[in-house]
């Protein structure tokens, strides 16, 4: 039996955890508030802290079992570990950082070193000492060395959160890789564009419970979440498929079930199937279909959701059916007012290209 | 130089560099184990194992050659029974190494006690993370990032073992060219009227080791610091 | 006020003794200070606040009066001691005393356990004394020094050393081991603990407690712990 | 004289730093990739790094000046510093931490404590010991106990970095009221919006040196500049003042010199000035007035510069001047195509409202 | 309790606890000194001053207390000038405390400069940029962070001054009551036919203050531990 499967309670403090979820391969984003409870409950799973009560079982194998007073210490979890705060060992240079945990890992499968390496960035540090880093290059080497020692699952704690725009955008198609490759990951997150992109599952933790679970999906175009709704960036996530290539425009085109829509050109087979984030806040409706314009992808739909309206905020969401599928729409009740929108009003949703993945 | 010492002197002096290395370097391993015990678990006993640690400082040395005596003696406790297998204390250097090791033992575990206390454990669970099992973690993160604890006990225990004579003498007495170390050709010396002048010669030169050893400990550990910093 | 008396360490018995019996008869009991003899000499020469230096032999009562820090005329020899030949009360060691004295076959492979031979008394004494009787060449290799009389004794009486020599008032008191033999009083030189009052003494009463070491009740109590009270005069023990 | 002038070289390792800004009153964004070098930069500014040449004046004072060997120690320069990595003291409560540098601050001006703590949102933390917060509550208390120090200016390296959204939008208001009691700040952000939001002036750092500075509103709109074309999120700020407040739909009209455009409602009077960022990839470009859509804010104005195309990318910037402003505009190669827009074509700008501050 | 031991034995036991305590406590402030030179600090002579502060420890007790005695003593170099102006160490207890200050300064030291190169200076930046000038500093953010070294250390320099007798017997003698220690009334009970009983009974004594002494720096040093555990 594959995958991870997590049930438990524990107190901190005045902090209580109690949560249960369960992920399959590929990646499960954690997501909520500072203070919410992801660290900890990441803590359980890679085995720094164990659980007062409950279990965590890995690919059919039980990790924890308070009650069968079975705790497996983390040496034998094979679970990669990017922390918060980097932790790189000061007593060594960034190479033998790299190398710590990919020697003490039996076989030869997995990502290679130069791969490793270069995709991070940190060819040039290979022989710094960890103390003179910069911050976002501390995490980077943090990441390749988690990686390095073939973990079966990976978990991360916004380890992105240091690195800039740029930076991200190259490293987020390498996790995306270890997606494919079958390395399983749980990735804490702040920010819903990176979920979108790699995650298959989400899970919202609001207070030490989990708020909400399942496919992101489903759980991102859900309008009473929240700490979704206060990540602003809400959007709904898209499974497509690979239709055709423009090279001249560098464009992609894909098909989902809400329609066509065109993304940055992929380096994907047609016929592959991938999956998109549209931000509630890069789509804008219309009554009539749109004309002239630099929206590239307009998506005919009808309006299924209102969300509710917040005291004070100018805006609310509201969720669309576009074919099969589902939009969130972030505009401003001015605007929904002037259109008249209601429950069944026929729209059209202009999806700003760049809001795509790229 | 010869003219220096004599020939027992400089016999003493070759034999304190033995012992004091000798029983610096025995006493590493135990007192590394024990240090980590001290610092990291909690066990029944854990008190007393600190006190029997700590003894050594608090008893006069004279009381604790005679307890090593009553141990490790010929028909002591141990002695007896280490004689069977062929390890023999009573009057060898190798009594004097162990009278050495034990008088610097308390400061060479508080050395690496204090230094084992103060890692930052976050570093410890990241090795395990990378598959590291416990000794691995020990001896790929933690022994590293106490180096210059062990630099300092170290220093401390040979320190200790070059000034040590009151349990040496009277666990192994003084025998030159055998168990006659530097410190106590040099209270010989001083229990001789007109003594003075030879027991100042023969401190400079245990001075002058001393000083050495602490020379080469503070450019190791200058080594070390720079590899650790910030 | 109590005098100050600086004193070898191995007179603690009979002194704390005399102290007693000194207080009880209304007089202030005397400060003991015992350390060993080269110590308290020194500290004398460097103005310690000892009215009285009771020293277990004679080197270090002549260092100082060299010094000119004693009173000369105060001076006395008042106690003697002998030293013996001892090895662990089970022991079969049979030793003829006398010249020619050869204590090889006794020791076997084991030592001679003694007082330094240049520092401690009863090592010096025991050194002469077999150099008298001839026995020093074969043993002088085969010595462990200890650093007092008393870590002689041990090494004798933890079995360490199948022959040891020590003072007869030592030996006595320590049941583990047996005499073998006593040094003739000629073979050493003679075994006394000098007294003298300080030169910087200001006490008054430092003089009537010297009397009272050398009156009968200190007398029996030094023969009590084994020692021989000498009544020879300062200028006869030069 | 008000404000901050540095021109600083020093060498750590192989990393050459070799940098020279003014910054007057307000908040100045550092801006640049991991390892440009924007925290050795404030390290100097602070105090905790002696650079090998160069000087450093606040408000008329000498802080540094190599040549005259004048170096003015940390502790007496006034500066408040929020490290990357939070350094809070572990022997102390969060009380304590946020009190350290207060009762070394002479006078009773300045924020209070209540006020500090209330917004930071860590009340329930106060008798708590560092150890045990989380990423993003110990970054909280490190703004708190850097504010309440009385700081002459202001040193924040990432300090929302390990914030979550929602956190962030609570606190950035909070930084906003200091900009605006006249505490000026030196903010080192990955994110674009949050430096049009805060920033009077951007330095854009690209390998240990300045590669542009100046006022937010004309650096933001330069093409040219690498590291913030890497962003994605680079826009345009504007300057606006408020025209009309439409609490109905909690709308505040102001007007910039790009024209009128709706913001939610503000709580400022009639006629106060504010400042908008119009992120690029926020605009969607059509030929014709649009109608019946979602997007409340539409500008004209004609295209003044387009900015390169890079290979690979479906995307490019093109920059407009609406009324007396640019904007920057984000869009696919391919829309540009279809449009067919060159500069000096006319064009009609939506603006999604939320894209605006909020 | 009384019958237990002899009012001589009393005295000593009182001393031994006055001399220790003051002892440890007036070597700290300039052992925290001491240490934070060698730890932070490059000047010149830094290896001298780190080779003096290890001389107690290389040196027979005898020695050192010879020297003392030639320095402290009332006819010494330092000792004359110091009595002077009031303050007397020949052949009283504050002699005693000298000695034992002495014999402890390496063991204190070291412990300190451990614990002060272990220190996070990021947090002393950090502390500076708050407003904090060196002094506070080093009073509100190193010194509570070197907290387990001051304990550790004094904890040393305690045991080893309830244990020291060589240099204080040869600095100030044993005179009872003024100068006597526990340690060196054991050494004096060892020095006798039938001592062995009392100097057991001492030494246990001692072995049971020292004991406490451990304990109660044991449950300090956890209270640390917890403020500053993560
Ligand atoms: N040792 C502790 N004692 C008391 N409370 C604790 C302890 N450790 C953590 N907590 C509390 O538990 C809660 C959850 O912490 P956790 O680190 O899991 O949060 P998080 O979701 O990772 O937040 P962030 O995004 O800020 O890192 C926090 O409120 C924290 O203060
Ligand atoms: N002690 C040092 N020795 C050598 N190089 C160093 C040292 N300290 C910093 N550097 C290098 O200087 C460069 C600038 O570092 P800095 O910390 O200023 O970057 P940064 O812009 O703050 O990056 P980030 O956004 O990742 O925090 C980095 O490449 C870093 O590796
Ligand atoms: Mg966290
Ligand atoms: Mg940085």
């Amino acid at each position: 039996m594959r995958g991870l499967s997590v049930a438990v309670e524990h107190r901190q403090g005045a902090f209580r955890l109690e949560a249960a979820f369960e992920a399959e391969g590929g990646v499960t984003a954690l997501f909520g508030r500072s203070g919410s409870g992801k660290t900890t409950l990441i803590n359980v799973v890679g085995g720094l802290l164990r659980p007062e009560r409950g279990r965590v079982v890995l690919d059919g194998e039980m990790l924890v079992d308070t009650e069968a007073r079975r705790f497996v210490p983390p040496h034998r979890r094979r679970i990669g570990y990017v922390f918060q705060e980097s932790r790189l060992f000061p007593h060594l240079d960034v190479r033998a950082n790299l190398l710590f945990g990919r020697r003490l890992a039996r076989g030869t499968d997995g990502i290679s070193f130069d791969d490793v390496v270069d995709l991070l960035g940190i060819v040039p540090l290979l022989a710094r000492h960890a103390a003179g880093l910069s911050g976002g290059e501390r995490q980077r080497v943090a990441i390749g060395r988690a990686l390095l020692a073939r973990p079966r699952l990976l978990l991360m704690d916004e380890p992105l959160a240091a690195l800039d725009v740029a930076r991200k955008a190259e490293i987020l198609p390498f996790l995306e890789r270890l997606r494919d490759l079958g390395i399983p990951i749980l990735y804490v997150s702040h920010a819903l564009s990176e979920v979108g992109r790699l995650a298959d599952r989400i899970v919202v933790m609001e207070d030490g419970h989990v708020a909400a679970a399942g496919p992101v999906d489903e759980v991102s175009a859900r309008l009473d979440v929240a700490a979704l709704r206060s990540a602003r960036e809400a959007g709904a996530i898209l499974t497509a498929r690979v239709e055709a290539h423009d090279p001249g425009f560098a464009l992609t085109q894909v098909v989902t079930e809400a329609g066509p829509l065109y993304v940055p050109l992929l380096e994907r087979p047609v016929g592959a199937s991938l999956r998109i984030l549209v931000s509630a806040r890069d789509v804008t409706l219309s009554l009539y279909p749109p004309k002239g314009t630099s929206a590239l992808n307009v998506l005919a739909g009808h309006v299924a959701e209102m969300g509710a309206e917040v005291a004070g905020d100018p805006t609310m969401e509201v969720r669309l059916v576009c074919g099969g599928a589902s939009l969130v729409v972030r505009l401003t009740r001015r605007s929904l007012a002037e259109m008249d929108l209601h429950p069944g009003t026929s729209v059209y949703a202009a999806v700003k290209s760049v809001a795509l993945l790229d | 130089m010869t003219d220096w010492l004599t020939p027992d002197e400089w016999a003493a002096l070759r034999l304190s560099l033995l012992v004091a290395a000798t029983g610096t370097l025995a006493s590493l391993p135990p007192g590394i184990g024990i240090a980590y015990l001290l610092a990291r678990r909690r066990f029944w006993g854990k008190s007393m194992l600190d006190m029997v640690v700590h003894l050594p400082l608090v008893l006069p040395p004279v009381v604790t050659g005679y307890l090593l005596l009553l141990g490790f003696g010929r028909r002591g406790l141990f002695g007896a029974w280490l004689a069977e297998i062929g390890i023999v204390f009573s009057f060898r250097w190798t009594g004097a190494a162990l009278a050495c090791a034990v008088m610097g033992f308390p400061l060479l575990v508080r050395a690496l006690r204090l230094s084992i206390e103060a890692v930052d454990r976050r570093l410890e669970q990241a090795a395990a993370t990378l598959g590291a099992n416990p000794l691995q973690v020990f001896v790929r993160v933690t022994l590293p990032l106490i180096l210059p604890g062990v630099i300092a006990g170290m220093v401390l225990a040979f320190a200790k073992a070059m000034g040590e004579f009151g349990a040496t003498i009277t666990f192994v007495s003084n025998i030159p060219g055998e168990t006659q170390t530097l410190p106590s050709a040099i209270y010989t010396l001083t229990q001789i009227p007109g003594g003075e002048a030879g027991a100042m010669r023969l401190t400079l030169i245990s001075i002058i080791v001393s000083m050495a050893a602490l020379l080469m400990s503070e450019l190791l550990a200058r080594g070390v610091a720079r590899r650790l910093a910030a | 006020e109590a005098p100050t008396v600086f004193a070898a360490a191995s007179l603690k018995n009979a002194l704390d003794d005399i102290a007693g019996s000194y207080a009880k008869e209304g007089k202030p009991a005397p400060k003991v200070s015992y350390a060993a003899s080269n110590t308290l000499a020194k500290q004398i020469e460097q103005g310690a606040p000892a009215d009285l230096f009771f020293s277990a032999d004679l080197d270090w009562m002549d260092y100082l009066a060299k010094k000119d820090l004693i009173q000369p005329d105060t001076r006395v020899s008042l106690l003697a001691n002998s030293i013996v030949l001892i090895a662990p009360k089970d022991s079969k060691a049979e030793v003829k005393m006398g010249p020619g004295l050869d204590l090889t076959a006794a020791l076997g492979t084991g030592k001679l356990a003694m007082g330094n031979v240049e520092a401690v008394p009863a090592g010096k004494y025991g050194k002469s004394a077999l150099e008298k009787l001839g026995g020093w060449a074969g043993v002088k290799d085969r010595i462990a020094q200890a650093e007092s009389v008393r870590a002689a004794l041990l090494l004798v009486s933890r079995g360490e050393a199948p022959l040891g020599i020590v003072y007869a008032t030592d030996a006595a008191a320590d049941a583990n081991v047996k005499i073998v033999a006593t040094f003739p009083a000629e073979s050493h030189p003679a075994i006394v603990y000098p007294v003298a009052i300080t030169k910087d003494s200001r006490n008054p009463d430092a003089s009537a407690l010297l009397a009272y070491l050398r009156g009968p009740t200190a007398k029996a109590a030094f023969e009590k712990q084994g020692f021989t009270v000498l009544n020879r005069s300062a200028t006869a023990a030069q």
